[in-house]
Formats: structure tokens, C-alpha cells, sequence
């Protein structure tokens, strides 16, 4: 789960880490009574889940309320990445001495969580991983033990040579540390950690995304969730327990299983087609989670034929079945379906489709070979 | 033969009283697999289905039937426990099906189980079968045959569709393990492919990877360095895009690197046939 | 350092033990003032770093708010083990079904903390480890990972058959470890950990006993110490960082190193003498050190000869020596003392004590003899 | 011939600019010690004493000036920091003199240097001296003197006095370690009772320990079914009342356990000689 800069923030303040004041707005007029708040030059910055903000025009100074007004009003109207902007962050303009990149992840290499920092912040860390390898720094922290100051030292002697800057630093490192175990984080980053001219470290961003196998024990940072700011079809998806993601083309999916569900998308590429979306109805089905299924892809327009490859094991077809007889009860279909399905409850699954005048398959490429060129109109191989 | 497990599998069953543990433990019983023990805590003393013993806790399940490999089907939040207590108890075989666990207690999990000289298998996978001995997780054991195909995977109903096809060539299976989906499990593809090198039995090995990480790249390059059989594999993800998690949690491409284009050039390199679609693993295996 | 059982009660308490509710008093009124707002009958307990207070009388039930008074003022007016009490904890009487033992220990022997649990709670726990020791679970905590829930589940169950008691238990136990690590404690003990005979699992008393090394990195522990019950003399040796233990005998101890102050004590003993303290003056010596040890050591009426005892390492003999003259110029001595000091500046220590008329030794077994000699009058060997 | 230290000793001093480390790296350096650098974070790239290299991190001193051993001189909130990060950096000889460090902390340094496999000598203890070779520590240098006697004790000013007395007898060193007086420490006195019996130049060995605990009664265990060399020893704390901590950490008498006369009894019936006096000590190796 991503979540949003601001609230990343008020987790890295509350674990101890020196991040200049900032408030949300919603409106232009209270980015403008923000920044007659703080006075002077303010950041105002789009709060979305989208990388690349700033070359999007997402981030932008201004030196007087009146211009945080228009510049907000400005932000809140775009849409990044097919997002739309619902709020900005509005924070005092700092002055930058230099400018460096602190991050932590899970590597699954290493199977721990990893320390990246360089001195060289401010832009894309896989860019400097990429071109000057040399200006990162990695470090692996062993679980058990936690990051031991010396660790944190080492990190911070490779970005400051000054003992007290190395020292500010290793101190947010270990307190970023802290607060990504303590909020279950996949990822939590500060770029760029600054030091002001008088020599001060200060935490100008703030990145996290959240583990979603954490929130369930994590209530008050699964309440950090902003549905607003996220596709709805996704939205509608994940509240069914169903993952879905969204592509482009128009052979719409539902699989249960990830690997299948690849897979079968792969073989609609390969037999000409294009996936409109990944859709994995998961393990344990229910009727009700094919209704919602059929629901969320039904809602494409771009949707021209609908594909059901489902290899019973945990899930019962039965249950497929009875899915689709319900599903398409309620919202007649305006496009063709193609079904496959074999495994668990395989003869009961089949009866109840022919009762209800759909034919099904057993074989997977036929039933993708059929879906394709149902979309294509027959113009596909 | 087979891998990791075979007739001598002695089976504990945690979380066996749970909805998912005891559907899968009557199928394992069904299948053949000798499941000895049971663990709920609080109800220690019954029997499960009135004929397997029910433990308290995986420390008195061990102590009083000498089980040596357990299966874990219990709630995510309390998958990382029951992994340690599987390992701090003894068992050195240990599977994990449980999905959704935190990668960060993973990272904890993994460290401890070394350290108790456990092998763990998953979490968040469909566990394995040695058809005709054993089956422990929830691997459907009608489309599998005994045979001299061993089978590792990342993925669970696309190893079921794999195998199902290989069935249907008539190409059995000397042991079909799933390793899971997840960032971070207890086994990989390399030790599953050396030891179907060791195993006497395994003619031909099939490989079923997915996009996200480095594994599938590594076991290729283990494969030219260490193994004398035949090995072909397959790899979905094909079209997904980068960022974006592809279900598993361990699906996912992470900026240029983990696609799938990237692994397919990796098992090139080293040998290893590659199927374009699942089914052209069994024309694969026949040309080898 | 000791804490007493009200503070240790909050220290569990913040950490989500259950544990029923419970006011101080200082005096008799107050105490009567707590039982009226509880209501029925309650337990008056004796605040006091000694064990065995329900045997010296410090532990009286009150049934009415009237008792609980007298009851108090009984308590308040008691000395335990040579502690005066200074104040008493008011709290509700339990109902009890069940009393279980449940503590945390560090263990020098596995190089952890270690948890020992008994259902035969209530009582001196070493009593029961000697005679019934099957009713003793102990259980190391691999520092690394901590207490784990199924390690803790284990506990529990050895303590109640039925599960949620045992659950409750064992995340009582969790609760009792963080607490214990996050003090800084070297023992945290709940006797009795009772159930009700409605079932419920709560704590009934608390000690917990806190390392002094980890008082400097955690000022708000450091807070709890009560010097009002503790000894005067030894409340003086440790502000002046001298380590202080009083004993019974007649010839007062100044020694650097614990080791060498043992030894010297026992060999006062050998030579039939009575150390009358314990007393280190630590390594790195100044002469303030040596006035505090001198005032300590002679406002003990009993006292009739002090021995030096210094071996000069990181000590400086001449620090020793300086301090020795100043502080007999400012309190003359009324006891006879001796000398003894070898090591790093021995010539100038020499030198400045016999320019003020003290005489010194460089053996250690002659400084004994004689001090033992002067302290009882001749009477020893 | 020595145990742990020896000419060819090469030490790093952490906290070589503060009050202790900086008096004593002088007496170690005046003493014949190999000081060859010192660590003060912030202070890296300057000298000590225009001399010997200062580094900010333990890990540049190791890369750039192949130290085998090291001496911690830190306030005691930082010194299991320091010993971690010694034994991170791959240095096996670890000697922390510092005193108070939490005993809680000590629970973790313990097990991270054994993974990292390195010897750790304290903390709270005076370092060790090899007499005529190297000093690590702070035993004052001039009251030993070469000679074919290992001494090992849990005690400071207590260590010198005894080795006072035998230097005083022209009874020589081949080493005298200080394992320290905390309940937790690195280095036991079965580890220099091994260490003694196999160097060759060591003929003899003097053992002194202290109440609190069970060290000095499994060494004595030891000391009969392992050594062939003899070995004599003292007890410090038969007046001590139990339940009392007499200064260091670890003397302190747990109920029954832990006195001197269990310690005395147990050297009494393993065939170690009983000083009941320190300078005992003398005329009982002389007699051995």
C-alpha cells in the first residue's frame, strides 16, 4: 500500500527524524492560508501515488499566499499517471546546503532489510545506481540484532565527512529503521535528506509503501489508506478480495491463481490477443467473488471478450459456475465469454453452465485461442 | 525416490482443527500420507476425525509421535510462530502454505530455521507431492503420476495445469514441489534442482519460474555448473508491467530488472529449454 | 536498584498487564481515604526493599475504611530488615482460585534472560525449586528474536490446562519481557499471578529490581529510587560513585577494586578482626573520594580502626594520600588507622603522608595484622 | 610462549582520544605494545601523539592497517556498540576494559561475537599482559616479570597484588589475564585454563575467582579431568554477605549459591591447591 507523503511524514516525525512543518490542503483557498501561516516561500507539492511529481509540474515554489493559491489550484486540477490530484502538502521553502538519498527496502537477495544512501540525492536513485555505482552505499541489517549504531555511523560517515552531520544522520537512520519495522514498510525513503548552510540535517521528502500482509494487524496505519487517490476499478477489486490490475488491451481475464493468471495472459499475447487486466480470484472462491469479477471487468469499455481460465484445486469450478449464472442474471453480458475450467467439482461445474446455455472448455489454449479471436472479431491468428 | 518427502514421511498437521487444515488433512490422509499428529492449542487430547492425536503445542506433538516433517495451515499473523516453533521443536522438514505472511517476520523466520537446521518450504506456496508416497500441502493428487519428471515451481495453479499436461503425455512425476510465490521463502529453485541431481530416480527436471527477483537467473547458471539432466522451463509474466505487483508478492518487476524477457535469455544461455506456452513443456521434455 | 512493588506495578501496568487498581499513602488517613473510595475490604502492603514483609507483619487485610487506618499506621510504624516503612500501598482484596509464580531472571549460567514459571505460586519460590522442582518450568529467551508467542503459549501451559487462561498468560509474560527489556531490569517477578474464580488471569503483586548500569540511559527508571528507604550511609557512598555495603565488625575497609577489597576483609577476618564495610573507592581515584569514604566510615560508632588498603594502577597512591590529609584536617580522626598503598606514585604518597605525621606500609598482610591488632585492642593474633 | 598476546600482537585502541584510552595507549606503547591505530569517530585522518593513525570506523582501521587485535576504552553506553563493531569489522581478539556496561546489552554482544567468531576478553575486566612481549589493558607493567606461571582471575587490584607477590618471589608470567567481574563476559576461566595448558612455556597456573556464580566450580571440574599442568587458587569474598553485590556485577551470593566456601570445596576436591591467603599463593606453587 502506498501512502501519501504527508503521511509518511508525521510516521518519520513521530519516530524522532527533523522534518520541517508542513499541512495539507484540499482547496487553494487553504493552501493559501497556509502559507500565509508559515509566511515567506512556500512548497507545494501534489500528494499522489505517482512517481516523477516534479516533472509532472506537480511540485512547484511560491513566494507569496497568493501564489500558493494559484499555484495549488493549478496542481489540485492535474492528473498524473492517470491519477487526479485531491490534495497538496504546503511547507516552508528550505535553504539547501547539499543534498543526499537515504532509503531502506526488503531485499529479496539478501532476504533483509537493506540500507541504500548516497550523497548524491535529489534525483532517481536507480540513476546514480546506474551510472555511478560507486556513490551508493548499501548495507544489509541483520534482523536479529537490529541496526547497531556502528552501522548507522558507517552510513553516515559515507555521506558527511563533518562527525556531527555523520552523527545526525546515523541517528535518522536508525530512527527511519525503527519506524519501517514498527508500520510493517516495504519501503521507506528520504530523498533528499538535506543539510541546511548552518549545517543542519533535515528530512525534506518523505517516501513509504506499506507491506499489505501487515495492515491487518497494523489498524492504524491501514486507516492511512486514501481510496480517493486510487482507480476505482482497483478500488472495487481489492474490496472483494480480489487483486486486479489494469492494462490496455480487450480480452478481459479472470483466473485464479498469480502464475496462471500470467500465464494466461502471456498465451492471449501470444495467440494475438491483448489482456485488458491481470485477475486473480485467489484460492478459496465463492460465487461472490465471480460476480464481482465480472463486475469490475464488465465496467472496461475496452473489454471485448471475456476469458474464465480456472484450474479447480482449493477452488471448487462449481462455484465458478454458479458465479457466472448469478453475475450474468443481474447484468445480462454485452460481449462474448469463453470458459475454461477443469479440476475439483469439474462435472457439476460443467451441468450448471449448460443448464444456464454457456458451453465451457477444458483446454487452455483452445479457450484462449477462442477468446482472442472473439475480441479480434477473428482478425488475430 | 523422490524429494524431501517419500512413505517414511512421518506428518504433523498445525492449525489441523482450522477450516483450510483439516480439508487438506482428510486429503492427505486420502492420498496416503501417513499424518500422525495435530496441533490447536486448547485442544490437546482430542483426536482429529477420531483417529489423529491432537497436541496442545508442536513441542508435545514431537515429543510423543516423532514426527519429521509438519504442515502449516494457519491465519498469516500467526504463520511466522508456528514456522519457529515447527523449527525450534526439531522437525527438519517443515511446509508452509499459509499466504499473506509479513515479509518483515519472514525475515526474522528465515535466520531462526537456519540456525535449527530446519528446511523450510514456502510460505505462501502449494507444497509438494511424491505421487504414489506422499503428499503434503494442497497439491491436487488426481492430476499427478508416479513417473521420472521432478517439478519445481513459484506458482501453484500453474503447476497444476503443468503437471495435468504432463499427466496426460503420460510423463510422471518423481516429486512436484511449489516453492512459493513470496519475496523471501525458506526454499529455492536451486535446492530443489540439486536435489533432484541427486535423486537417482529423476530422469528430466522442469522448471516453472515467474517474474520479480534474480532466483530463476541463478538457478540457471547452477544448472549448466552442477547438473547432468535435462531441464526445460517456463516462465509467466510474459506481459506484465513493471511496478506493478502481479498477485504474489514476489511478483514484481523492479525497475529494468526481474522480467521475464531477462529470464528466458538466462535459461537460453545455460541450456535450459524454453517453453513458450505451458503446454510446450511436454514436447520439450520428449526431445530431450 | 530496588523499586519498590507500587512502581514496578506501574511499569507492568503501562506495558498492559492486568493488574487491579491501587493508591500509596503516607500516613494513616490517607490510607483511610483510598480504602472508603475502593470501598470493602482491601490490602494495606508495607513499601519496603525487603523480602519476607508479609512475615514482619507489612501485609494486613482491612475491612473497613476505619481498619484500614489503624491497620496503617500499625504498618508505617514498623522497621523491616532495619528499613523503616515510609509508605503503604492501599489496594482491593482479591477473590483468588489459583496462585501461580511467574519471573524473569538474567541468567549467568545460559547468558540470558530466563523465565521461571510454577503453578505453586505464592510462595518463596526458591523453597519450591528446592523441594518440588518438577513444579519449576524454566525457559531461556534467545536474545536475538525474543519471547516468542509459542514460547510464551508453552509457559502458559504450564501454568493453566485451560487455553485462554493460557493465552492469557502467555501474552502476560510478553508484556513482562518488553517491560523487563525496556527498564533495563535484572529480575521482574509477578507472585502471585492469580486467577479469579470467574477465571481471569491478573497479577497481584510486582517486583522488579533494575541494573544500576542502565540508569544513565534511562533517566525517568532512575527517577523511581527512593533514597528515603534505603541506608543513609550507603545513600551517601553511592553519591560520592563510591560502593558502600555496611556490615557489622570493627575495623572500617577503604580499598580500590572489589576483588582486593573482598580479599582485604577476608583477611581482617583471618586475622581475627570484623570488616565493619565493604567499601571500593574504584579506579580512577581523587582525593574527594577518599573524604567521602573517611565520613562514611566514621559515623559508624563501632568503628574502632580504619584500614587503607590501595594498590595503585590506574589509583594514584598520592590522590589516596592527599585525601587522607585533607579530610583528617577537616573531621580529626578518633579511631587509630593504617596505611597501606603500594603502585603508581608511591614515592610522593609516602612522602606527603609522612610530612603529616601518618606513618604507611607497603604489605598488605602486615597493614592487616596491625589494624586488626589496634581495633581489638590487642586481643586478636 | 603466551596465550591470546604476543610480539606479534597488532592492536587497535577504541576511544584512543579519550581520558582512559589516551593514558593507557601511552603505557601500552611505552610498554612495547604494537599500537599501530586508534579509533574516535570525527577524528579520523589525524594522529595520536603525531604517531599512531586515528580512523572515524573500526572497519578503516582494519582495511588499511591489518590489526588482530583490539582494546575498548568507551564510556559504558557505547561499549557494546564498540565491541560489535569490532567483531563486525573481523578483528578475533576483542578485550573491553570498559566497566558498567548493562548486563542486558551483554546478552546480545555475546551470541553477535560468537557468530562473527571472535574472543572476547571482559568487559569490566584489566586487560592481559604477557610480560616482556605485549600489554593490552591496563596492568601495570612493571610489577610483572617473564616467568613460567599462567595466572588467571576475575579481579583487578586483586590480580596485581597477587602478581606483586610472585614477581616479588621470582615467580615469572607467562601471561595474566583479567577476564573481568560481570556475570556476563566473553572469556570464562576455562577458556585460559585451556589456553595454559596447551601453550608449553606455562608450567603452572594460578586461578583467582570471587563469590557469585558457578565458573570457578565447572573450572575446577575442568581443571581435573583436562589439565596435566598444576594448578593453584584464591577466592576473594568469604566475609561477603549474600545478597549483596560487592562492587562488581557478579559478585553477589544467590541464596545458598555462588559463596566462597562452595568455590574453596570445589578446588579442594578437584586438586587445585587453596590459598587462604593471597600471598598463600607463592608458597603453594612453590610447593607444586
Amino acid at each position: 500500500m502506498n501512502i501519501h507523503e504527508y503521511q509518511a511524514k508525521e510516521i518519520f516525525r513521530a519516530a524522532g527524524i527533523p522534518i520541517p512543518p508542513g499541512d495539507v490542503a484540499t482547496t487553494p483557498a487553504e493552501a493559501e492560508s497556509i502559507a500565509r501561516k508559515f509566511g515567506g516561500t512556500v512548497v507545494v507539492k501534489a500528494q499522489v501515488h505517482a512517481g516523477g511529481r516534479g516533472k509532472a509540474g506537480g511540485v512547484k515554489l511560491a513566494k507569496t499566499p497568493d501564489e500558493a493559491r494559484e499555484v495549488a489550484e493549478r496542481i489540485l486540477a492535474l492528473t498524473i499517471k492517470g491519477l487526479p490530484v485531491k490534495k497538496v502538502l504546503v511547507t516552508p521553502a528550505a535553504d539547501i546546503a547539499t543534498e543526499a538519498y537515504t532509503g531502506v527496502i526488503v531485499d529479496r537477495a539478501s532476504k533483509r532489510a537493506v540500507f541504500m544512501v548516497s550523497p548524491a540525492g535529489g534525483i532517481d536513485i536507480e540513476e546514480v545506481a546506474a551510472k555511478t555505482p560507486e556513490k551508493i552505499l548499501r548495507h544489509s541489517v541483520d534482523p536479529r540484532y537490529g541496526l547497531q549504531t556502528y552501522e548507522a555511523m558507517q552510513l553516515g560517515f559515507f555521506l558527511y565527512s563533518d562527525v556531527k552531520q555523520a552523527r545526525a544522520a546515523a541517528k535518522i537512520m536508525q530512527q527511519l529503521y525503527s519506524a519501517f519495522i514498527s508500520s510493517g514498510g516495504s519501503l521507506a525513503e528520504i530523498n533528499p535528506l538535506v543539510t541546511t548552510p548552518a549545517g543542519v540535517v533535515v528530512a525534506l521528502d518523505a517516501k513509504m509503501v506499506i507491506d499489505d500482509n501487515e495492515l491487518d494487524r497494523r489498524p492504524e496505519i491501514a486507516a492511512l489508506r486514501d481510496e480517493s487517490s486510487e482507480d476505482p476499478s482497483e478500488v472495487d477489486a481489492r474490496n472483494a478480495n480480489l487483486t486486479f490490475i489494469k492494462l490496455d488491451g480487450n480480452v478481459g481475464c479472470v483466473v485464479n491463481g498469480a502464475g496462471l493468471a500470467m500465464a494466461t495472459m502471456d498465451l492471449v499475447k501470444y495467440y494475438g490477443g491483448d489482456p485488458a487486466n491481470f485477475l486473480d480470484i485467489g484460492g478459496s472462491s465463492n460465487p461472490e467473488k465471480v460476480v464481482a469479477a465480472l463486475r469490475i471487468i464488465t465496467s472496461d469499455p475496452s473489454v471485448k471478450a471475456i476469458l474464465f481460465n480456472i484450474f479447480g484445486g482449493i477452488t471448487r469450478t462449481d462455484d465458478v459456475a454458479n458465479g457466472i449464472v448469478t453475475a450474468t442474471k443481474l447484468n445480462p453480458l454485452k460481449v462474448p465469454i469463453v470458459i475454461r475450467l477443469t479440476g475439483t467439482n469439474e462435472e457439476t461445474a460443467l451441468k450448471i453452465l449448460q443448464e444456464n446455455s454457456f458451453s465451457a472448455m477444458t483446454d487452455m489454449d483452445e479457450a484462449v485461442k477462442k477468446a482472442v479471436a472473439l475480441a479480434t472479431g477473428g482478425k488475430a491468428a | 525416490m523422490s524429494i524431501f518427502i517419500d512413505c517414511d514421511t512421518r506428518l504433523l498437521v498445525q492449525g489441523i482443527t482450522g477450516r483450510d487444515g483439516s480439508f487438506h488433512a482428510r486429503q492427505m490422509i486420502e492420498y496416503g500420507t501417513q499424518v500422525v499428529g495435530g496441533v490447536t492449542p486448547g485442544k490437546g487430547g482430542q483426536k482429529f476425525d477420531g483417529k489423529v492425536p491432537i497436541f496442545n503445542t508442536v513441542e508435545q506433538a514431537v515429543r510423543e509421535t516423532g514426527v519429521n516433517s509438519t504442515v502449516i495451515y494457519v491465519p498469516p499473523m500467526f504463520a511466522a510462530d508456528a514456522m519457529m516453533e515447527a523449527a525450534d521443536a526439531g522437525i527438519p522438514f517443515i511446509v508452509c502454505i499459509t499466504e499473506g505472511v509479513p515479509v518483515l517476520d519472514m525475515t526474522k523466520v528465515y535466520p531462526f530455521v537456519r540456525e535449527k537446521g530446519a528446511r523450510l518450504l514456502g510460505p505462501n506456496c502449494p507444497g509438494l507431492i511424491s505421487p504414489g508416497m506422499s503428499k503434503v500441502g494442497i497439491i491436487p493428487g488426481g492430476i499427478c503420476k508416479p513417473g521420472p519428471i521432478g517439478l519445481v515451481s513459484r506458482s501453484g495453479t500453474l503447476t497444476y495445469e503443468v503437471v495435468f499436461q504432463m499427466t496426460r503425455a503420460d510423463m510422471g512425476q518423481t516429486t512436484c514441489v511449489g516453492i512459493g510465490g513470496d519475496p523471501i521463502n525458506g526454499t529455492n529453485f536451486i535446492d530443489c534442482l540439486a536435489a533432484f541431481e541427486a535423486d537417482p530416480q529423476t530422469k528430466a527436471v522442469v522448471m516453472i519460474g515467474e517474474i520479480g527477483g534474480t532466483d530463476e537467473q541463478e538457478a540457471a547458471v547452477f544448472v549448466k555448473k552442477n547438473m547432468t539432466k535435462p531441464v526445460v522451463g517456463f516462465i509467466a509474466g510474459q506481459t506484465a508491467p513493471p511496478g506493478r505487483r502481479m498477485g504474489h508478492a514476489g511478483a514484481i518487476i523492479s525497475g529494468s530488472a526481474g522480467t521475464a524477457a531477462e529470464k528466458m535469455e538466462a535459461f537460453e544461455a545455460n541450456g535450459i529449454g524454453v517453453a513458450k506456452r505451458p503446454i510446450d513443456v511436454v514436447e520439450l521434455l520428449r526431445n530431450r
